[in-house]
This record gives structure tokens, C-alpha cells and sequence, in this order.
């Protein structure tokens, strides 16, 4: 294995909205510390554009663990209250074995 | 079998030390030259279990997180997390799938489940009022040894 | 003053966990949000205190090594790094630039001037027999705060 | 400051012989534990190709400590004692930092 140097990054979430679909492109580490600031993040930004479809964009996320779960199903939740769907975009392999122990994948649609 | 190698570490149940405690494992199995995969399960599972103590142990203040990691010959890495928290009181119902005590919806339930399928074994022991100690054991395939003096 | 966020972790000295100390150092003090050049200068000053444990104070044998990380409100971090190795019979002497008890030529007798040159405060304390405690104190730069729970 | 992932960069080095110019390619961190294999790696072609000139290539080098002063003041030691030179190519402001320390900087060739 090749690895370099000591590391935290922190997470953040960049927000894009056209034409009834939100992208929220995550980046970091997602667990329980980062988890809280995106969550309100991303419901704000549903409840004030109230989109037909939301996209979590997993490419920069580099690290997950079941606050990431939770993150992803609350978001279902309230995409199904609003009619809406949820699209789970670029996760990685480490990132999809991790959501496929809650069935994310009967969930949600996998990009 | 005594471990050849061994590291303690402990820190405040702080939600920012969750990352740190993930970069401390790894920094300290990186020795026996892991898999990216076999990294990841058990950063994956030092959360899980970390994060516990801090949502679940002291939820209702700071306390002292311990991990210990033994590195054995065979390449078994075995990990401890323990709290002084508040202890689970019916430890079968805890680690069922989905199971969380937690209210609001933001705790999947599903730590001990990923503890479990991310490792070989996975022990707990618990008394209420005195705390929690997971105990999760991994043998990364690579062959390879603890170097050094 | 109280340190807002505290680490402490142990492990043996052997000369493969000289990079998981400096790592693992790293990863703690990260939440303050050091620069590079912040980072490289207390990942050096550790690996100089962790190799004189290894190299100097448990020459021979294999002992344990003690490190706490301590950061204040300030940004001011303070790295405590122990051995119960053989202690330093001068340690004036050994602090001088280019003094190694060492033969072969392969230390450059430079480890304390590292630590005294990369961080703002070095002290040392030592108990022939006993072993020896090197507490290094560096302010940050940067305005940022220990966040979380 | 952007940091990810935990790790270890075992150390490495490769080894480059032309006409008289020995070029070693350290990679990895620079400690206590690594400089050893380094140094045998590297006394060995000395007394092998006794070149005139031991360039110390630095550029993969993400980690250095005074135990890397010890590497470059021994080479520099057995180069004096062949009549050839030490250069030391490529490092980094902060292994610059760490070489000054020791004078290191007006022994050898810096490139
Ligand atoms: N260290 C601990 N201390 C006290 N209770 C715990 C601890 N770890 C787990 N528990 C209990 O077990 C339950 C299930 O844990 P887990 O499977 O990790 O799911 P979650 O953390 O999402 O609730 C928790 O909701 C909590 O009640
Ligand atoms: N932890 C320690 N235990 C015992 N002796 C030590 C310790 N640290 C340093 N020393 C002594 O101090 C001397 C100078 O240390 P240092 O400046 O780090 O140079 P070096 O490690 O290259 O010898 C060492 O050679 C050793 O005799």
C-alpha cells in the first residue's frame, strides 16, 4: 500500500440547483462529526427549493461510516414526503458496501 | 499469543477526535502494509465504535475514550474501544440491525452491524452505569511482518 | 489554563512506530488547522524525541513510550513525550549541538536542537534509571478553535 | 490546510551509476527507522562504483529528521574520503530547514 502523511480534511457540501433537480456535492469525510452541517445544509436547501429529484454526489467523499447512512436515508425521507426522488451519485466501492448494509440500494437510484 | 507490537491510545469523546481515532489505527497497522480495503473496514469500525462513545457512553458530557491495538504475528490486528459511560443494559437488542435508542432518525442503528461485517469477530461487553468495551479482531490477508529494532 | 482537547498514547519502542507517532501527533493537532509548514515542524520535533527513546533510553531493549498532546484555547499546543528508559546523566551536555553519546557516526547529536529549534519551548527532565520527559510547547499561527460536541 | 488519509510511505531508494555519477532517488519519510536500509543501500554502491561524484536526490523525499543529517554527513564523510563531492539535489524548504540546522549547507553542493 502507498500512503504519505498525517490527515483530516474537512467535510463540505456545494449546493447546485437547476430546473427542480438539487446536487449536493459532498466532500470529506463523512461520520457523525461532519454529518450534523451538511444535514442542515442540504434541508435547508430542500425545504426551500422543494426539488422533484436530489442528487448526493459521493466522488469527493472519501471516508464513510453509518452517520453516512443515517445522512442518506433521512434524505430519502423527506424526498418522499415531497414526492420527490433520491439519486446516489459516484459512491465508492468502500462507500456502497457501507450502504448496502442498510439497502440503501432498494432505496434509492445508484449512479 | 503475545502481540509483537502494541499502541494505547485515549482522548476526550469529543466528535472531533472521531477522525483522529481512525487515523491512529491505520497510522499503526499501516506497519503490517494493509490493503486499502482492509483499511477501511477497520477506520470504518474504529468510527463506528468511537462515535458510540460519544453519542451513546457520555451523552450527556465529555469522557475518556481508550482504544488499544495489538498487532500479532499472524497479521491479526485486534482493536479495543472502551467508554466509562453510561453501558448498554440489553446488549443482544443493541447490536440487532437497525436498533438505536437514539430519537430524530439520524442514527441509522447500524454501527454494531457494521463492526460486525467489517471485522472477523466482534465482542462487547457492557455493565450499566460502568461502562462499554468492543473488542474487534481482523486478520488482514498480506503476508508481512512488524519490522524494525 | 485547561487544555480544551487532550490525546494520550502509548506504544513500544520499536523503530516502526516512530512514523505512526508522528502521524498519529499529526492527526490530533489537525483540528486546529495548522499550516504545512506548522505540521512539518512538530511531526519533526516528535520523531527526534520518540527516536531518542527507541535509540538512547532503551538501547537495550524494547521499553514503553508515553506521549500526550495537549491543546489550549490559544492554539498553543504542548507535546509531553516519556520514557522509563536509561535517563540523561548531564543534560546540559547532551542539549549541546553535535553531542551524541553515540558511536558510529551515525547520529548527528542534533535531536534537541531540532526540538528546540521547531518549536517555541523545550524542556527536559531526566532521572538516570528512571527515564526522561521532554515537553515541547508551539503556539499556532492561525486563528481557529477545537470544534465539536 | 487539505489534508485526507492516514499513513506510512515505507522508505526507498534507486540507484543510478553513469560515467563516474552515482544518483540515488530517495522516496518515502526519512527517520531513524528507514535511514538505515538507505544508508547500506547506498554504502554499497559507493565502494562498488567509488564515483567522483554522489548526488542525493531529495525530490520524493516528504519527510526528513536529523536522522537524515546523519545519512547526508556520513555519504559526505565517505565522499570526502574518495577526493569526490556530495550534492544534494531537490529537497524541500523544510528538509532545507532541517539541513541547516547542522551546516550541512556549506558541505555540500546544493542543487
Ligand atoms: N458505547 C456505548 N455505550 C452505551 N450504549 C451504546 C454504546 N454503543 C452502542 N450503544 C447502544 O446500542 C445501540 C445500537 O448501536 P449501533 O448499532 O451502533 O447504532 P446507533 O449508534 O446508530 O444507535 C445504540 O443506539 C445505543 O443504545
Ligand atoms: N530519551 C533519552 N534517554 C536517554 N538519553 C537521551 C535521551 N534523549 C537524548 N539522550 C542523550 O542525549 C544525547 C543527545 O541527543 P540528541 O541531541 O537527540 O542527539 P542524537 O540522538 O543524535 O544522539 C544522546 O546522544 C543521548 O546520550
Amino acid at each position: 500500500m502507498e500512503i504519505n502523511n498525517s490527515q483530516i480534511t474537512v467535510m463540505s457540501v456545494r449546493i447546485d440547483n437547476s430546473e427542480g433537480v438539487v446536487t449536493a456535492y459532498l466532500q470529506g469525510e463523512l461520520d457523525h462529526h461532519a454529518a450534523k452541517g451538511i444535514r442542515e445544509e442540504i434541508d435547508e436547501s430542500l425545504e426551500r427549493l422543494r426539488p422533484s429529484t436530489l442528487i448526493l454526489d459521493f466522488k469527493n467523499v472519501t471516508f464513510m461510516d453509518s452517520s453516512g447512512i443515517g445522512l442518506v436515508m433521512g434524505r430519502y425521507r423527506t424526498m418522499q414526503l415531497l414526492n420527490g426522488k433520491l439519486v446516489v451519485k459516484n459512491a465508492s466501492l468502500h462507500i456502497k458496501k457501507v450502504m448496502r448494509l442498510a439497502g440503501l440500494d432498494r432505496l434509492a437510484e445508484f449512479e | 499469543m503475545r502481540p509483537v507490537n502494541i499502541m494505547k491510545v485515549n482522548f476526550l469523546s469529543r466528535s472531533a477526535n472521531e477522525s483522529f481515532a481512525r487515523v491512529a489505527v491505520a497510522a499503526f497497522i499501516a506497519q503490517l502494509d494493509p490493503t486499502v480495503d482492509e483499511l477501511a473496514d477497520i477506520k470504518t469500525s474504529v468510527s463506528e465504535a468511537v462515535t458510540n462513545c460519544i453519542v451513546h457512553a457520555y451523552k450527556d458530557g465529555i469522557g475518556e475514550i481508550y482504544i488499544t491495538v495489538k498487532i500479532y504475528e499472524n497479521d491479526k490486528v485486534s482493536v479495543t474501544v472502551k467508554d466509562k459511560g453510561c453501558g448498554i443494559e440489553n446488549i443482544e437488542r443493541a447490536m440487532e440491525p437497525m436498533y438505536t435508542s437514539t430519537q430524530g432518525g439520524e442514527r441509522a442503528g447500524l454501527g454494531f452491524t457494521v463492526m460486525q461485517s467489517f471485522t472477523d469477530r466482534l465482542r462487547v461487553k457492557s455493565r450499566l452505569g460502568f461502562g462499554t468495551t468492543v473488542i474487534m479482531d481482523k486478520k488482514l490477508g498480506k503476508k508481512s511482518v512488524a519490522r524494525g529494532t
